[in-house]
C-alpha cells in the first residue's frame, strides 16, 4: 500500500492544528480557529478512514512503519512507529469519528465563549488531544503508548480547568492528573518490568516472546500486569483511581463527551486489551481485572441512581460501563470488552452531547429537579437521548444490548466464579437501566419544574449540536449489529472474527472456548432483557407517572443510607484523611522540623560556637599597641631561643 | 686611635640612646637621638661606610628627625604625663624581656666571637671606599629592589600627604 | 583568527565573558546601559563562540576534544590543561545559553549597580565554563572558587531581604567542602610526586595513581562531599533553597542551572575515576541519598508557600534524580543523569525565570498573593506551564526521556527498589508543580491589585521562549544528546572497570 | 687612619643600642617615643650589616642598609602623619589612651 | 708619619676655619656700605677710615652686652643652639678645596681641609644640621615668635634642601664622584668645541645652577626667603630672645654660611680654584689659585649681597610653591638633561 498515505500522518494533522491554533488562534478569531480545529479532526477522521477502508477490506494484516529512531540509550531503543491492526483500527475508527463529531459539536456549544483567546484555547486543546489520543490508539511500544497516555492526560487536565477562574474546576483538574499520574506510576514501573523481562519495549517483540516461550515470563507478568492494570485503573477511572472523573465534569460538556466518556478513558481498556497476551499469561491478575471491573460496575451504579446532577450521573454510568468492559476483559473476553468500548463510545457520547444541549437549554443548569417536561420543547435532544438511553440500558435492538450481553454471556460461562460476576453484572445492568431512565424520566417527562426565565429561554440546540447528536443517536441503534450473538447465524458477528487475531495464540495454552448451547443464550439474554425492563418500568413508574413520591419516602426512611449514597459514600473525604492530609502533615514537619529545625539547626549551632569562642579570644585584643608590640617581642625571644637551641 | 675614636663614638651614642628614652619631654628625647646618631654616623665611617655616615646624617638627622620635630612643635607635645592607668605587668614583664633579651645577644656574641671575621686593614682619609662601588651595585644587582624602594617612597609621600591633611583640606 | 578558532576555540569560549569583564571594569559607574548591553552582547558572543564545538564535536571518539595544553607552573607540574567530552559539551553549551538569557532577563530587572551586576555575572560564567573544562586539578580548582565568589556577590548585594544570610550560608557551605576538596588534590599530588618523582595536576596523570582501603575512601569522601553540597544531596541542601530563595532572578537561574550540575559533573570527571573503589563503595549510599532527596524534595517542595522557595526544593527533588541515576551507574542511567542535568537546567532555569517575571511585578513571592493571574497575564501562564510540564516529566518534552533513561537505567541496574521509590517523584512532582500552577495562575481571581500585572516584555519572552524551544527540541529529538553523552558515558564506564580491575590486584 | 674595628665591638655596640630600643619601645608611652626607639633600632641594625659588611670586605651591607634607610624614610612620614591625623582627633599620643581598637 | 705632615695637615683644617670668621668683619662693613650705595645713603663712615672699624666696633659692643636667657627659656639647649649655629658654619669649609695639591719641599699638599670620598654629601649633611640651631633656638626660647620661627625655618630649610641637593646631584653625576677635588678636576680646561668657554659646570647646567644659588639663598635663610627671622611678622623669628654675643654668633653664622654658599657655588659650577688655561705650579700657582677662588666666591658673595638688598621678602606659601613646584622639577629636569649628556658622552 505505496499509494495510501502513512500512518504517521494521522497524529500530525491535529497536532499541526493544535499548533496553528495555539499560536495564531487568538490573531484571527473565530471563525479562522473553527476552520482549523474542525479542518484538523475532519482531515484527519478521513486520513484515518483512507487507511481503515482498504484494511478492513484486505486481509488484516497488522501493518508496522517507523517512522524514525526517537531515543536510544545503551540497550534501550525506542522507534517512534505506528501499527495498525484491527484492535487499533477499532479504535482509530470511532476515536477519529466520534472526535470529529464533537469537534462539530463544540462549535455551536462554545460559540457563546466570551474571548476569542478562551475558544482558541478550547480548539486548539482538542486538537492535541486528538493528537495525543491517535499516538495512544496507534503506538507499536509502550513507551510511544505512554507519550499518548501522559498526552491524553495532560489534555484532560488542561480541558477540565479550561474555566480555571473558578476554582472547582481547576481543582478537578489537577486531581484528575494526579489520580492519572499514580496509574501512570504503575504503568511506569509496568513498562520497566517489561523491559527488564523482554529486553525491548515493542509490542510486536514482547508479545512473539511472551507467546513463545511463556514459562520463562510466568512469575515476572504476573507483577508487570499489575502494574499495567493500575496505570488502567488510573486511566479509566476504576475503583479506587475513579475519584477524578465525576470532578471532571467541571470541564466543558463537548470534553466530558469526547475525553471523559467516549475515547480516553477506554485507553485503559484498549491497553489491556493490547497487552492480552500477558494479561491471559496472569490469570491471578485477569481475576483481579474481572473482580475490579465488576465491582466498579456495581458501586458506580449504585452511586448514579441517587444523583441529581445530569453529569455526574452520566459520569458514574461510564465508570459503571468501563467497569463492564473491564469484566469482559477479565474474563478473557478481549474482543467483547472492545465491542463494548465501541458501542459505549456511541451512546455515551451521545448521552453526554444530549446532555449538554439540556444544560445549554437550561442555561447551565444541570439539577435534574429543575428540569422537567423538556420532550416537547426540544424534541431532537429528546429522541436521541431516548435511544441512547435505551441502548446503554441494554434494550435490543439498541447497540448496548449486543455488548453488554456478550459481556455478561463471557462472564456466564467463566470458569470459576463466572456465575457471580454474571449475577452481579445483571443486577448492574437493572441498576443501569433504573437509573438511566430516572434521569430521562426527571428532565423530559413530566412538567417543567424550573424558574420562569429558563422556562422562557429553554429551547432547541442549533444545527451544529443536533446533527451529531442525531448521527450518534443513529449509531447508539445501530452500531452494535456488526456483534449479533451467534445465536444469530454463523457469520451473524462481525466484531469478533476481526478482532480475533489480536488475541495471540500463546504456547501451551490453547484457548478451549466452545460456545454455549443455543438455549443457554436465548435464556440468558431474555433474563438480561427481562432485567433491564424492569428497571426501566420502575424508573418510569416512580419518576415520570409518580413524580417520584416512592423514592423520596425510601429516602426518608433511610436516611442514614440515602445520604451515604448520595454523598457517593464520602469516598473523597476518605481519600482525604488517609492520604492527603497526612502527607500534607509530613511534608509541613520535613520541613519544619528536619529542615530548619534539625539540619539549619545543627549549622546555626556551630555558628553560634565560633562565635562565642570569638567572644573569648577578642579580649586578647586589648588594643593596646604596647601589649601588641610586647606579645610580638616575647615571640621574638622564643623563636631566638629556638634557633639557638637548634645551633 | 681610631678604636679611641670608635670607643667614644659608640659610648656617646649610647649614653644618648639610653638619654633618648629616659627623657620625658619628647623634643629633647628626638634631640639625644640626634646626637646618637651623630656618633653612630662616626662609627658608620670608621667601618669603612662614610657614604652612610653622609646619608645617615642627611636623612635621619637632617630630615626624619627634623620631621618628628616639627611634628612636635606643630602639635605642642607637652612631656608625657605622670602615668594614671599604668601596667605594672607591661613594664615588668617588658623590662624582663628587655634584659634576658640582652642577655642572649651577649651570650650569643660571646659564643660566637671567636668565629668572627677577621677585621678589615685601615686605610686613611683621603682614601676612604668611594660610593660609586655601592652605586654600580644598586643599579645593577639591586636595580629591582631600587626601583622598588623608590615606589614606596612615592606611596608613603601621597599617604603621608592624604593621611595629614584632614577633613577640612578636602 | 582563524588558527585562534581553530586550536583554541575552547579557551575563546572560556575567557570571553572574563575579557568582558575586564572591559567593563573601564566603564564609569554611571553607565548603566552601556554596561548591561555590552554584558549581554559578550555572553551571545561567547555563545556564539561555543556552538562550533557542538558542530565540531567529533560524535565518535570518547576521549576528550579541542584539548589545549600549555603549562602553567611547571614547577608545580600545573598546567593549563581544558578539553570537553560528551559530558561537558552539554554542560558548557548549557553554561552559555543560561548566562545571555539570565541576563537577557537582568536587562529590565537589576536597578543596583548594574556595572558591578555585569561583572560578576560574567566572571561566574568565565568561572563555570573553566571548571567544565579543566583536565587540571589545580586549574579546576581555581575556576571552581572563581566561581564561588561572584555568586556570593551577585546573591549578597542583589538578593532579596535575607540575602546577607543567605550569601554567608551558601558560601560556607561551599567552602567548607571545596577545602576539604583541595587537601585531597594536595595529596593526590604528593601521592603522584611519591610514585614517579614528577610533579602534576593533570587529570590523566592522577587517573593511573591507584588507591586501596581506607587512603581511597578518605580521599573519596573529600571530593564526594564537595561535589554532593554543590548537588546538593539530602541532607546538606539547606543552603539551597535560602540561595535561591534570595538570589536575584538571573542569579538563581544559573545556580540552579549550572552551579547544581557542577556537582555531578565533578562526581563524573574526578571522584567516580580516580577513586571508583570507593565510588563504588559508596554508590549504595549516595543511590539511598538520593532516593530520599527526590521525596524529601517533593514533599517539602509541595509544603511551601514561597514560590522560589518551591522551585528550589522542587531542584533537590530534581537533582536526587540524578544522583540515583550516578549511583546506579549503568550506562543508560549515566546517560540519563546526564541528560536530565541539562533538562532540569532549562526547565527550572524557565520556572525561575518566570517566577522571575511575576515577582519584578509584584515585589511578593508569596504564593497567595496571586491566584488566578492567568487572565491577566496569559503568555506568561503558558510559558509557565509549559516549563512545569517539562519539569514533571511530560513526555514529548525533555523531562521526561531524562527520568524515563534514569529509572529505567536505575531499575536494570542491582538496586531496582531505588527505582521503584523515586518513580513516586512522578507523582509528587506533578503534585507540588500543579498545585503551584492552581494556586497562582488558576483558580479564582484574588487580589485586586494583580489587575495591573503586565505580560511578559518581549526581552523576558525571548529569554523564556528560548528555553522552552529547547526543552521541546531535546524532548522530540533526544538523541542529539544522546548521542553525544554515550561516548562519553561508556569510556567513563571502561575506565571505571578497568581501574578497578587494577586495584583488585596490587 | 679608618677601619680595622673589630666585629665584636661593633656587634656588641649594636646589640646595645637594639636593647635599648626595644626597651624604649616597650616601655615608653608616647608615641613619638615610641617611634624613635623603633628608629634607633634600625639603626643598630644598619651598625651591624656595615660592621659585618667592612668584616667581609664587600658592599652588599652599604645597600642594604641604603634600603633600610630609605624605608625608614618612608615610613616615618607616613608615621608621622599618622600620629598628626590621631592627635586631630584624640588629642593625644599617649598610646594607653589610644586602644580604640579593641572589642 | 712625620711631626711636619702632622703640622701640615692640621694647618689644612684648622686654617680654614680661624680665618673664616675673620672675613666676616669686613664683610659686614662691604655689605653695609653696598647696601647704602643701593639705598643711595652714605652708609657707616664714621668709626675709622671710611667707617672700617664699624664692625670692629660693633662686634665689641655684642661682646660687651649683657646675656640674657628668658626665666621660660630651657637653658641648656637654649646656649647650645647658637654655639651649633657657627660649628655648623664652620665645619662645612673642611671639606672645600681652595687650591690645588701643591709641592713644597718634597712635602704634597694638597689645599684642602680634608679631601674625602663624600665632599660633597658631607656638606649637605652639615648644612642639614644647620637647622637644628635654627629650630632648637626657636623652640627652647619657648616664645611663641621664635617657635613660628623655627618651625618655618625647618619646613623651609628641608624643602630647598631637596631642591639643592637635585640640583648638585647634576653635577656628581657629571664628575661622576661626590670627591670636590674631582669636581673641580673635570672643570679644568675648556671645551673643544668652543674653546673661548671654560669647561665649568655651569654652561651645561645653567638651569641646575640657578636653583642651587636660589636654594643657598633660602638655606642661609637670607632675603628674599628669610621668613623665620620676618621681623615684620614675628619680630625677629627664631632669634628674638637672643641677645649679646649668641645674637651675635647666629649673625656670624649667617654671613660663615653665604661666604660658604658662595665657595660652593664657585666650586661646583664656576672651576673653584682654577682658572682656564693655568697651571699652577709650587707655592706661586698656590697662592694664585687661592686669589682665584677668593676673587670668585668674592663675587658671589656680593651678588648675595645685592640681592638681599634689592628683592622683597616672599610670602610664605609662595616660598614653599617655588620651592616644590618649581625649583625642584626644574632641578629633576637639570638631572634628566646631565644624564642625557653623560649617555651621550660614553656612547661616543
Amino acid at each position: 500500500m505505496t499509494s495510501s498515505l502513512p500512518l504517521w500522518v494521522l497524529p500530525a494533522i491535529p497536532l499541526a492544528g493544535f499548533a496553528i491554533n495555539a499560536l495564531l488562534g487568538t490573531r484571527f478569531g473565530k471563525s479562522f480557529v473553527t476552520a482549523v480545529g474542525v479542518g484538523a479532526a475532519g482531515l484527519a477522521t478521513l486520513a484515518a478512514y483512507s487507511r481503515l477502508v482498504p484494511f478492513v477490506a484486505g486481509s488484516h494484516a497488522t501493518v508496522v512503519e517507523t517512522v524514525t529512531n526517537w531515543m536510544t540509550v545503551g540497550t534501550l531503543s525506542i522507534d517512534i512507529s505506528f501499527r495498525l491492526d484491527p484492535l487499533s483500527a477499532l479504535m482509530l475508527a470511532f476515536v477519529t469519528f466520534v472526535a470529529f463529531l464533537i469537534h462539530v459539536y463544540a462549535i455551536g456549544y462554545m460559540h457563546h465563549e466570551a474571548t476569542d483567546a478562551g475558544y482558541a484555547r478550547f480548539f486548539a486543546y482538542l486538537n492535541l488531544f486528538l493528537f495525543a489520543m491517535l499516538t495512544l490508539v496507534l503506538a507499536e511500544s509502550f513507551l510511544l503508548m505512554f507519550v499518548g497516555w501522559e498526552g491524553v492526560g495532560l489534555c484532560s487536565y488542561l480541558l477540565i480547568g479550561y474555566y480555571f477562574d473558578l476554582e472547582d474546576a481547576a481543582a478537578a483538574g489537577r486531581k484528575a492528573f494526579v489520580v492519572n499520574r499514580i496509574g501512570d506510576y504503575g504503568f511506569l514501573l509496568g513498562m520497566f518490568g517489561i523491559f527488564a523481562a523482554f529486553g525491548s519495549l515493542n509490542y510486536t517483540e514482547v508479545f512473539r516472546k511472551a507467546a513463545e516461550q511463556p514459562a520463562q515470563f510466568g512469575p515476572a507478568l504476573s507483577v508487570i500486569c499489575l502494574c499495567l492494570f493500575i496505570g488502567a485503573m488510573g486511566k479509566s477511572a476504576q475503583v479506587p483511581l475513579y475519584v477524578w472523573l465525576p470532578d471532571a465534569m467541571a470541564g466543558p460538556t463537548p470534553v466530558s463527551a469526547l475525553i471523559h466518556a467516549a475515547t480516553m478513558v477506554t485507553a485503559g481498556v484498549y491497553m489491556v486489551a493490547r497487552c492480552n497476551v500477558l494479561f491471559r499469561l496472569a490469570p491471578e491478575v485477569m481475576l483481579f481485572v474481572a473482580g475490579i471491573g465488576c465491582f466498579t460496575a456495581l458501586f458506580a451504579g449504585t452511586i448514579a441512581i441517587a444523583q441529581n446532577d445530569l453529569k455526574k450521573v452520566l459520569a458514574y454510568s461510564t465508570i459503571s460501563q468501563l467497569g463492564y468492559m473491564f469484566l469482559a476483559c477479565g474474563v478473557g473476553a478481549f474482543a467483547v470488552g472492545m465491542f463494548h468500548v465501541m458501542t459505549h463510545a456511541c451512546f455515551k457520547a451521545c448521552l453526554f452531547l444530549g446532555a449538554g444541549s439540556v444544560m445549554h437549554a437550561m442555561s447551565g443548569d444541570l439539577d435534574v429537579r429543575h428540569m422537567g417536561g423538556l420532550k416537547a420543547k426540544m424534541p431532537i435532544t429528546y429522541w436521541t437521548f431516548l435511544a441512547a438511553t435505551l441502548a446503554i440500558a441494554g434494550i435490543p435492538p439498541f447497540a448496548g444490548f449486543f455488548s453488554k450481553d456478550a459481556i455478561l454471556s463471557s462472564s456466564f460461562e467463566a470458569p470459576g466464579l463466572g456465575r457471580l460476576l454474571w449475577f452481579v453484572g445483571l443486577f448492574t445492568a437493572g441498576l443501569t437501566a433504573f437509573y438511566m431512565f430516572r434521569i430521562v424520566s426527571l428532565t423530559f417527562f413530566g412538567e417543567f419544574r424550573g424558574t420562569k426565565e429558563q422556562a422562557h429561554h429553554v429551547h432547541e440546540s442549533p444545527s451544529s449540536m443536533t446533527f451529531p447528536l442525531v448521527v450518534l443517536g443513529l449509531l447508539s441503534v445501530v452500531a452494535g449489529w456488526i456483534g449479533l450473538p451467534a445465536v444469530f447465524g454463523e457469520h451473524a458477528n462481525v466484531i469478533g472474527p476481526f478482532l480475533a487475531p489480536i488475541i495471540a495464540p500463546i504456547a501451551g495454552h490453547e484457548a478451549a472456548h466452545e460456545a454455549l448451547p443455543h438455549a443457554t443464550e436465548w435464556l440468558l439474554m431474555a433474563v438480561s432483557v427481562a432485567v433491564a425492563a424492569s428497571g426501566l418500568y420502575l424508573a418510569y413508574a416512580w419518576y415520570a407517572k409518580q413524580g417520584g413520591r416512592t423514592p423520596a419516602r425510601l429516602a426518608a426512611s433511610y436516611p442514614g443510607v440515602y445520604a451515604l449514597v448520595a454523598d457517593k459514600y464520602r469516598i473523597d473525604e476518605l481519600y482525604d484523611v488517609l492520604f492527603v492530609r497526612p502527607l500534607a502533615w509530613l511534608a509541613r514537619t520535613l520541613w519544619k522540623v528536619v529542615d530548619v529545625l534539625i539540619i539549619d539547626g545543627l549549622l546555626n549551632a556551630a555558628a553560634f560556637l565560633v562565635e562565642l569562642t570569638g567572644d573569648f579570644l577578642r579580649f586578647l585584643q586589648t588594643g593596646n599597641v604596647r601589649n601588641y608590640a610586647l606579645t610580638f617581642f616575647l615571640g621574638l625571644i622564643a623563636l631566638l631561643i629556638f634557633v639557638v637551641g637548634a645551633m | 686611635m681610631e678604636r679611641l675614636i670608635f670607643d667614644a663614638a659608640a659610648l656617646l651614642a649610647i649614653l644618648f640612646a639610653g638619654l633618648m628614652i629616659a627623657l620625658r619631654d619628647p623634643v629633647k628625647s628626638v634631640l639625644a637621638l640626634v646626637v646618637s646618631f651623630f656618633a653612630l654616623a662616626v662609627c658608620y665611617v670608621l667601618v669603612l661606610a662614610p657614604f652612610i655616615a653622609a646619608l645617615q646624617i642627611i636623612v635621619y638627622a637632617g630630615a626624619i628627625l627634623v620631621l618628628f620635630l616639627f611634628v612636635l612643635m606643630l602639635l605642642n607635645v607637652g612631656p608625657e604625663k605622670p602615668d594614671q592607668d599604668r601596667r605594672p605587668i607591661q613594664t615588668v614583664l617588658g623590662s624582663l624581656a628587655v634584659v634576658v633579651f640582652a642577655g642572649m645577644l651577649l651570650g650569643m656574641l660571646r659564643a660566637s666571637g671567636s668565629r668572627l671575621p677577621a677585621l678589615p686593614e685601615a686605610v686613611g682619609v683621603d682614601a676612604l671606599p668611594d660610593p660609586a662601588a655601592i652605586a654600580r651595585l644598586l643599579f645593577s644587582d639591586y636595580l629591582l629592589h631600587f626601583e622598588a624602594v623608590s615606589v614606596l617612597l612615592l606611596t608613603a609621600l601621597v599617604g603621608a600627604f592624604v593621611l595629614a591633611r584632614g577633613e577640612d583640606a578636602k | 583568527m582563524d588558527a585562534l578558532l581553530r586550536d583554541h576555540l575552547l579557551t575563546l569560549v572560556v575567557f570571553l565573558p572574563a575579557a568582558g569583564a575586564a572591559l567593563l571594569l573601564f566603564f564609569p559607574h554611571s553607565a548603566r546601559i552601556a554596561a548591561r548591553n555590552v554584558a549581554l552582547g559578550v555572553s551571545l558572543v561567547a555563545l556564539a563562540a561555543s556552538l562550533p564545538l557542538w558542530t565540531r564535536f567529533a560524535l565518535d571518539q570518547g576521549g576528550f576534544q579541542f584539548r589545549e595544553k600549555i603549562a602553567w607552573i611547571p614547577q608545580l607540574g600545573i598546567s593549563y590543561a581544558i578539553g570537553i567530552d560528551g559530558i561537558s559539551l552539554l554542560l558548557v553549551l548549557l553554561t552559555t545559553v543560561l548566562t545571555p538569557v539570565s541576563l537577557l532577563f537582568s536587562l529590565t530587572h537589576v536597578e543596583k549597580e548594574v556595572r558591578g551586576f555585569s561583572i560578576a555575572f560574567l566572571v561566574l560564567e568565565t568561572g563555570m565554563l573553566g571548571s567544565l573544562v579543566a583536565l587540571d586539578l589545580a586549574l579546576f580548582y581555581v575556576f571552581w572558587e572563581v566561581m564561588l565568589v561572584p555568586m556570593y556577590f551577585i546573591i549578597g548585594i542583589w538578593g532579596g531581604p535575607r540575602r546577607i544570610y543567605a550569601s554567608m550560608k551558601f558560601f560556607l557551605f561551599t567552602m567548607a567542602g571545596s577545602l576539604l576538596m583541595f587537601l585531597a588534590i594536595l595529596f593526590l599530588a604528593i601521592r603522584y610526586h611519591a610514585a614517579t618523582g614528577g610533579w602534576s595536576f593533570a587529570l590523566e596523570d592522577l587517573y593511573r595513581l591507584t588507591f586501596t582501603g581506607s587512603t581511597e575512601t578518605l580521599l573519596f569522601l573529600a571530593f564526594a562531599l564537595a561535589f554532593a553540597i554543590k548537588v546538593p544531596v539530602f541532607p546538606l541542601h539547606t543552603w539551597l533553597p535560602d540561595a535561591h530563595t534570595e538570589a536575584p532572578t538571573a542569579g538563581s537561574i544559573i545556580l540552579a542551572g549550572v552551579l547544581l550540575k557542577l556537582g555531578v559533573y565533578g562526581y563524573l570527571r574526578f571522584a567516580l575515576p580516580l577513586f571508583p573503589g570507593a565510588a563504588m563503595r559508596f554508590a549504595p549510599w549516595l543511590g539511598v541519598l538520593g532516593v530520599i532527596g527526590v521525596v524529601y524534595g517533593a514533599l517539602v517542595a509541595w509544603a511551601q508557600h514561597d514560590m522560589k522557595r518551591l522551585v528550589a526544593y522542587s531542584s533537590v527533588s530534581h537533582l536526587g534524580l540524578v544522583v540515583i541515576g550516578v549511583g546506579a551507574f549503568t550506562t543508560m542511567s549515566l546517560s540519563g543523569s546526564v541528560l536530565q542535568m541539562i533538562n532540569h537546567g532549562l526547565s527550572t532555569g524557565a520556572l525561575f525565570l518566570l517566577v522571575g517575571v511575576l515577582y519584578e511585578r509584584r515585589h511578593t513571592r508569596e504564593i497567595d498573593a496571586y491566584g488566578g493571574v492567568a487572565a491577566v497575564v496569559p503568555v506568561t501562564t503558558a510559558l509557565f506551564l509549559i516549563a512545569t510540564l517539562s519539569s514533571i516529566g511530560l513526555p514529548g518534552l525533555n523531562g521526561f526521556v531524562g527520568e524515563f533513561t534514569i529509572l529505567l537505567g536505575t531499575w536494570l541496574s542491582p538496586h531496582r527498589w531505588w527505582a521503584i521509590a523515586a518513580a513516586t517523584g512522578v507523582i509528587l512532582s506533578a503534585v507540588y508543580m500543579l498545585t503551584l500552577v492552581q494556586r497562582v495562575f488558576w483558580s479564582p481571581f484574588a487580589h485586586e491589585e494583580n489587575r495591573k500585572l503586565t505580560d511578559v516584555r518581549p526581552s523576558e519572552f525571548i529569554a523564556a521562549a528560548t528555553l522552552v524551544v529547547l526543552m521541546v527540541w531535546i524532548g522530540v529529538r533526544p538523541n542529539d544528546l544522546l548521542d553525544r553523552i554515550r561516548p562519553a558515558v561508556e569510556s567513563l564506564q571502561k575506565s571505571v572497570a578497568a581501574k578497578q580491575i587494577a586495584e583488585a590486584q596490587p | 687612619m679608618i677601619g680595622s674595628i673589630p666585629l665584636f665591638d661593633v656587634l656588641l655596640v649594636s646589640g646595645a643600642l637594639f636593647s635599648i630600643g626595644i626597651a624604649g619601645a616597650l616601655l615608653r608611652r608616647n608615641a613619638i617615643q615610641i617611634f624613635l626607639s623603633i628608629e634607633l633600632m634600625m639603626n643598630a641594625a644598619n651598625l651591624a650589616l656595615l660592621g659585618y659588611g667592612a668584616a667581609l670586605g664587600t658592599h652588599q651591607g652599604q645597600v642594604i642598609v641604603f634600603f633600610v634607610i630609605a624605608i625608614a624614610a618612608a615610613e616615618a612620614s607616613v608615621g608621622l602623619a599618622i600620629f598628626v591625623a590621631l592627635f586631630r582627633h584624640t588629642e593625644t599620643i599617649d598610646v594607653n589612651k589610644i586602644n580604640l581598637l579593641k572589642w | 708619619m712625620t711631626a711636619v705632615d702632622w703640622v701640615i695637615v692640621v694647618l689644612r683644617v684648622v686654617l680654614p676655619a680661624l680665618i673664616l670668621p675673620a672675613f666676616v668683619i669686613p664683610l659686614v662693613w662691604i655689605e653695609r656700605r653696598v647696601a647704602a650705595f643701593i639705598q643711595d645713603r652714605p652708609g657707616p663712615n664714621r668709626v675709622g677710615p671710611f667707617g672700617l672699624l664699624q664692625s670692629p666696633a660693633d662686634i665689641l659692643k655684642l661682646f660687651m652686652k649683657e646675656d640674657t636667657v628668658p626665666a621660660s627659656a630651657d637653658k641648656l639647649l637654649f646656649l647650645l643652639a647658637p654655639a651649633l649655629a657657627v660649628f655648623a658654619a664652620l665645619s662645612t669649609f673642611a671639606v672645600i678645596p681652595y687650591g690645588p695639591t701643591i709641592e713644597v719641599a718634597g712635602h704634597s699638599i694638597p689645599m684642602i681641609g680634608a679631601d674625602i670620598s663624600i665632599g660633597l654629601l658631607y656638606v649637605f649633611a652639615i648644612t642639614g644640621l644647620s637647622v637644628y640651631s635654627i629650630v632648637l633656638a626657636g623652640w627652647s626660647s619657648n616664645d611663641k615668635f621664635a617657635l613660628m620661627g623655627g618651625i618655618r625655618s625647618s619646613a623651609q630649610i628641608i624643602s630647598y634642601e631637596l631642591a639643592m641637593t637635585t640640583a648638585a646631584a647634576g653635577v656628581v653625576l657629571a664628575a661622576g664622584s661626590f670627591r670636590l677635588t674631582d669636581i673641580i678636576g673635570m672643570q679644568q680646561g675648556a671645551y673643544h668645541l668652543l674653546p673661548f668657554l671654560p669647561r665649568w659646570n655651569v654652561v651645561p647646567q645653567c638651569f641646575g645652577f640657578l636653583v642651587f644659588f636660589i636654594s643657598a639663598f633660602a638655606e642661609t635663610n637670607r632675603l628674599p626667603f628669610d621668613l623665620p627671622e620676618a621681623e615684620a611678622e614675628l619680630v625677629a623669628g627664631y632669634h628674638t630672645e637672643y641677645s649679646a654675643m649668641r645674637f651675635g654668633s647666629y649673625f656670624l653664622a649667617e654671613y660663615i654660611n653665604v661666604i660658604v654658599a658662595s665657595a660652593m657655588t664657585t666650586t661646583l659650577y664656576f672651576g673653584g680654584w682654577s682658572l682656564p688655561g693655568y697651571h699652577p705650579h709650587g707655592i706661586l700657582g698656590g697662592a694664585v689659585s687661592l686669589c682665584v677662588f677668593a676673587a670668585k666666591t668674592a663675587f658671589f658673595v656680593l651678588v648675595f649681597i645685592w640681592v638681599r638688598w634689592t628683592l622683597p621678602r616672599f610670602r610664605y606659601d609662595q616660598l614653599m610653591k617655588l620651592g616644590w613646584k618649581a625649583l625642584l622639577p626644574l632641578a629633576l629636569v637639570n638631572l634628566l638633561w646631565v644624564a642625557g649628556l653623560e649617555m651621550y658622552r660614553l656612547h661616543r
